[in-house]
């Protein structure tokens, strides 16, 4: 597996963290539903997809309002509703096991032993072709976000996953981590395959005639254009302290914004939000990349110099 | 489901403050049903899209009803005859007419006007008998067109029709019963006839199903997507009591 | 002084940690200069202000460009170019003592010692009627928002401070505290009079064209109504760690944008980036807030009701 | 210092992709100098304002040219008359004319003719003799307008004029120098005379001093404020080494 900083990935195929892509944009957790919702999406593009958040039980999710506009930006508190696993692998890995791209499960839990139960109950589910853990959800009461938050907590739930499968595991992490380095490495270390960087930033927003929260949660997560610089500087630092690939998330929604991810040393992206604007947003960014690649298929910017 | 850029071709006021616009969207103006909605684009505008239930369709037209709430809707009314705008849609499921009804009742109330004239040419096209029941504040916010075989109007002020609101004008034996307007009155509706069919608003994500922001709750306690399952739900199903008015984004709005 | 939370602040004048302010809107360290550049505000508006951050010498401030704009915000690199204490001293001391408004001055240090000498040096000095401790500066490559992320040295220099002033002093907190209610709690118990939340932001933004930072400080600060709904969390947070006042910061460009920071619990808000865009961005934010007082002086919203 | 909202009342082009736009804004007009500029805000449009070197005035009105190359500039182009931008100004130092030097040149390449016009007039009306020297990449790329008393065009490919950049066109003795365009031209320039006012382009935050965004290092080694020190300069104060031109915001702009 080639390093993300030795060089530029082209709009082609590409392997990142043991899983086979087919471009280098993937389609965001919880932003793609289960992959059946889209219609309007050019497949062809789809480097992959992770799926919505799931637990081992289903769940009814945080109670409504579930959204709010920002500027450049939306709050979400949708609490991982959803399915639970079961359902998962009777009914959406089937139909992913005929698809052109890979599908991988965003794993979810309170403690350390669901995730590793959950990783346990998807080995060898075909259709499925790995697991991102999700210790960086900031809409559920116990578990998500608090696992990501900590070195140790974060490695912990990382080797549980890895010893209850053969699946490639990626491991989701936090923009609320106060060293995203430190928790970048002990997941390298408890033997992840691929980090994505990032998930949503806690936010709030407060109706002014109520004095209220506008979200049901009353919190949220910041996601969209408004935190892709934030998220363009903590890839850059994940990528920098660890080996292993890792995977830009933040506010992508142009070519040039998953260029300027790859850039800053991802070896691959995810977009989320821009989906629900463009449901062919993915489509867009890659045949930007593609119209953009020089004639040996690098993106034709330069790598970041180190600091 | 299609995703268009659709030039602005006409605009009517229709209550105060109320406007009609009308896009040229052939494909879709083909294919949606009453009580589906369009996600409206605008660049420059908000980042997000935003649903609006179709209003009419004239051939290759598509109109919808509004008034400036906010940013988007505001943007909207500010556009200029062969302006653009993104339009995704038909979306959601719209309202279901059953023929043997003989008799079908349209409750709007302010801007529920909104899906009703596509519902009353349907019904009409089954051979169902249309009463349309409209409220609103006072004269001047009623809407000034309606379609159908019979009108009833209802204001708060008592300046035109029945004083009270819609549900209250409501003529009996009401037949099947299709509603939209403010949630209060839904959920008063859903008292009364638990079987009407109502078109709810919630905040939107998507749009398109994957992003699950617009959670209506059910009695039976499950969340549901407004925008898959909805925006027509059977009244009775909805928990009303769950389900908030979108919250304010601020004091201009 | 009154908690926070007791109730909602009206756009008149109040006494927040020690400082009375003309009006609950102040002007945000760095973007008001030393007051004197721009003259289109209304003054009688502003509650008071606080100067560029100085050090105790003068610094020449980070290469260019320092500037980026991004997605409803900014990112700056200014590396806190400013003239030095005595500079401060001599030429604008005399000047704020003739203003209608109290000023604050933001202070900066590489070492716990230059916040303490800075702190006695302004003891006593005609004009100055409070200090800003500045542990949350993203732009400088010593110091700055070190300081801010761990409680011990915040309460470090916090308390540093405190000893060699009789002026009020606020403490300004950095978002890249891995736990700002720590942070908090710790600068209220080393003697801080109020806190103010949150400073910029660390983000970076590359140039696809050559690959490399946009800034010349490489990284940035994000400021501007991006931030909001991360601001209006943070400083909420905050405001439910400590019995100190706070003073909310981030995004403010509108009178709801500032009632929003009131709502979750400060006592008084700063208005940056909105004063770039209009000079008279805070005259504007007070009217609105009087105009939509109620009879009783209090703005019309509900307090937050906890959690 | 003024800040209002000025309706655009006139736009014309005047080289390839380059257009005029006229702003109504008297105040403005009635105070602005050669070399200074003024900072526009867009509503919708991005967050900060953008700064242009006002081009010229005719009674009320203030003339920039623009051309489109990212979101702002794609915005006024897109302005139809009447429509509105707030426009912050006069700002900055602009040149200073020296009524003794008997004869000014004015050195633009590409849109830095934007300053031009105004120091020609201001020239004039001194009594100077005013020689412009304008480069361009092609005929195509080169202003059609000019004033003063004497002018020559300069291209890269010499399809009008000298084969060449404008300095290489300046004709000897220049007189007093002031100078507009690229990084690279005024760099070069500033090696030939040293003492040529030169009005220079940064990013800029505010437009009025207090965001320090708009750094222009000189040679002694400190920073100055474009908006307020500059943006004209003697030429040879600028440590143009240190001056990089403003970065990419992304491949289409
Ligand atoms: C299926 C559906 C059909 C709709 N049909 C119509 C219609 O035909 N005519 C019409 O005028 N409006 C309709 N709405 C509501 C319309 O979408 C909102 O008024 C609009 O999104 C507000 O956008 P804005 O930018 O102007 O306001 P914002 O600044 O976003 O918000 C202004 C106010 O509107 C509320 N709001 C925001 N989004 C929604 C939303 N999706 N639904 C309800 N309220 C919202 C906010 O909470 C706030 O109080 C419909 C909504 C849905 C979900
Ligand atoms: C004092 C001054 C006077 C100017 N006068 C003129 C003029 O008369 N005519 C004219 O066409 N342009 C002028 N400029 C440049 C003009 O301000 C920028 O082209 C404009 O801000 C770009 O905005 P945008 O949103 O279209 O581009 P963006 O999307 O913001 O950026 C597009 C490109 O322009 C660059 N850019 C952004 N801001 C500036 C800036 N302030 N200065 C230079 N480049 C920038 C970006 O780095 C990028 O490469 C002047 C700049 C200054 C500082
Ligand atoms: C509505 C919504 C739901 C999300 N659900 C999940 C989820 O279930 N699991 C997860 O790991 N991330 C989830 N995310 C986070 C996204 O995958 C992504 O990390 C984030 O939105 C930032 O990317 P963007 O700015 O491109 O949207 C969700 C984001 C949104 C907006
Ligand atoms: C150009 C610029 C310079 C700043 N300089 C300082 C500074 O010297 N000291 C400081 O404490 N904060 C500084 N800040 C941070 C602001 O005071 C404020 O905390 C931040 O910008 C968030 O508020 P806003 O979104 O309203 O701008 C600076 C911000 C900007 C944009
Ligand atoms: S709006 Fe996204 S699921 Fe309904
Ligand atoms: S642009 Fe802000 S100081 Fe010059």
């Amino acid at each position: 597996m080639s390093d993300a900083r030795d060089g530029l990935t082209p709009a082609g195929p590409l392997e990142v963290g043991g899983v086979h892509l087919a471009t280098p944009v993937m389609a965001a957790s919880g932003t793609f539903g289960f992959g059946t919702e889209v219609p309007l999406c050019d497949r062809r593009a789809l480097g992959g997809m992770v799926c919505k958040g799931i637990f081992l039980e289903p769940r009814a999710g945080a109670p409504p309002p579930r959204i709010v506009e920002t500027p450049s930006g939306m709050l979400n508190a949708i609490g991982l509703q959803g399915p639970g696993v079961e359902t998962v692998i009777r009914e959406y890995a089937p139909l992913w096991a005929t698809w052109p791209f890979p599908v991988l499960v965003n794993l979810n839990g309170e403690t350390v032993e669901e995730y590793a139960e959950l990783a346990a109950r998807l080995d060898g589910v075909a259709g499925v072709s790995g697991l991102e853990v999700n210790i960086s959800c900031p809409n559920v009461e116990r578990g998500g976000m608090l696992f990501g938050q900590d070195p140790d907590l974060a490695a912990a739930v990382t080797a549980a996953v890895r010893v209850r499968t053969r699946l490639p595991v990626w491991v989701k992490l936090t923009p609320a981590a106060g060293d995203i380095s430190a928790v970048a490495r002990a997941c390298e270390e408890a033997g992840a395959d691929a980090l994505c960087a990032v998930n949503t930033f806690v936010g709030m927003a407060l109706d002014v005639r109520t004095g209220q929260p506008r979200l049901g949660f009353r919190t949220g997560g910041l996601s969209g254009p408004a935190i892709r610089p934030l998220a363009v500087y903590l890839a850059h630092r994940v990528a920098q302290a660890v080996r292993i690939p890792v995977i830009g998330i933040g506010g992508i929604t142009r070519p040039e914004d998953a260029l300027e991810f790859l850039l800053a040393g991802c070896r691959a992206v995810q977009v989320g939000t821009a989906t629900f604007v463009d449901p062919n947003a993915i489509g867009r960014v890659v045949e930007g990349l593609r119209r953009r690649s020089t004639p040996d298929g690098a993106p034709p910017g330069h790598r970041l110099r180190p600091a | 489901m299609h995703d268009l850029q659709a030039p602005l071709v006409g605009r009517r006021r229709v209550a105060r403050d109320a406007f009609v616009l009308g896009f040229r969207a052939g494909p879709i103006a083909r294919e949606v049903r009453a009580g589906q909605f369009v996600n409206v684009l605008l660049r420059p505008g908000p980042l997000l899209r935003r649903p609006f239930s179709v209003h009419r369709t004239e051939g290759e037209i598509v109109e919808l009803v509004l008034r400036a709430v906010g940013e988007g809707t505001g943007r909207l009314l500010e556009l200029r005859e062969g302006d653009r705008v993104g339009l995704l849609g038909p979306l959601g499921r719209g309202f279901a007419l059953d023929p043997s009804a003989g008799r079908v009742t349209l409750v709007s109330g302010g801007l529920g006007v909104a899906p009703m004239p596509m519902a009353a040419r349907q019904a009409r096209a089954m051979g169902l008998h249309v009463c349309w029941v409209h409220g609103a504040r006072t004269a001047a916010d009623l809407c000034s067109e309606w379609e159908g075989d019979e009108i009833c109007w209802a204001t708060e002020d008592g300046s035109r029709g029945v004083r009270g609101t819609a549900l209250e004008a409501v003529p009996e034996p009401a037949g099947q019963v299709l509603a939209c307007g403010p949630l209060p009155m839904l959920a008063a509706l859903a008292r009364r006839w638990p079987e009407a069919q109502v078109a709810v608003e919630t905040v939107m994500g998507c749009g398109t199903g994957v992003c699950l922001g617009c959670a209506v709750p059910l009695t039976s306690g499950v969340y549901t997507r407004a925008c898959t399952e909805g925006p027509v739900y059977r009244a009775g199903a909805v928990a009303w009591e769950r389900l908030p008015a979108p919250a304010h984004a601020g004091w201009e709005t």
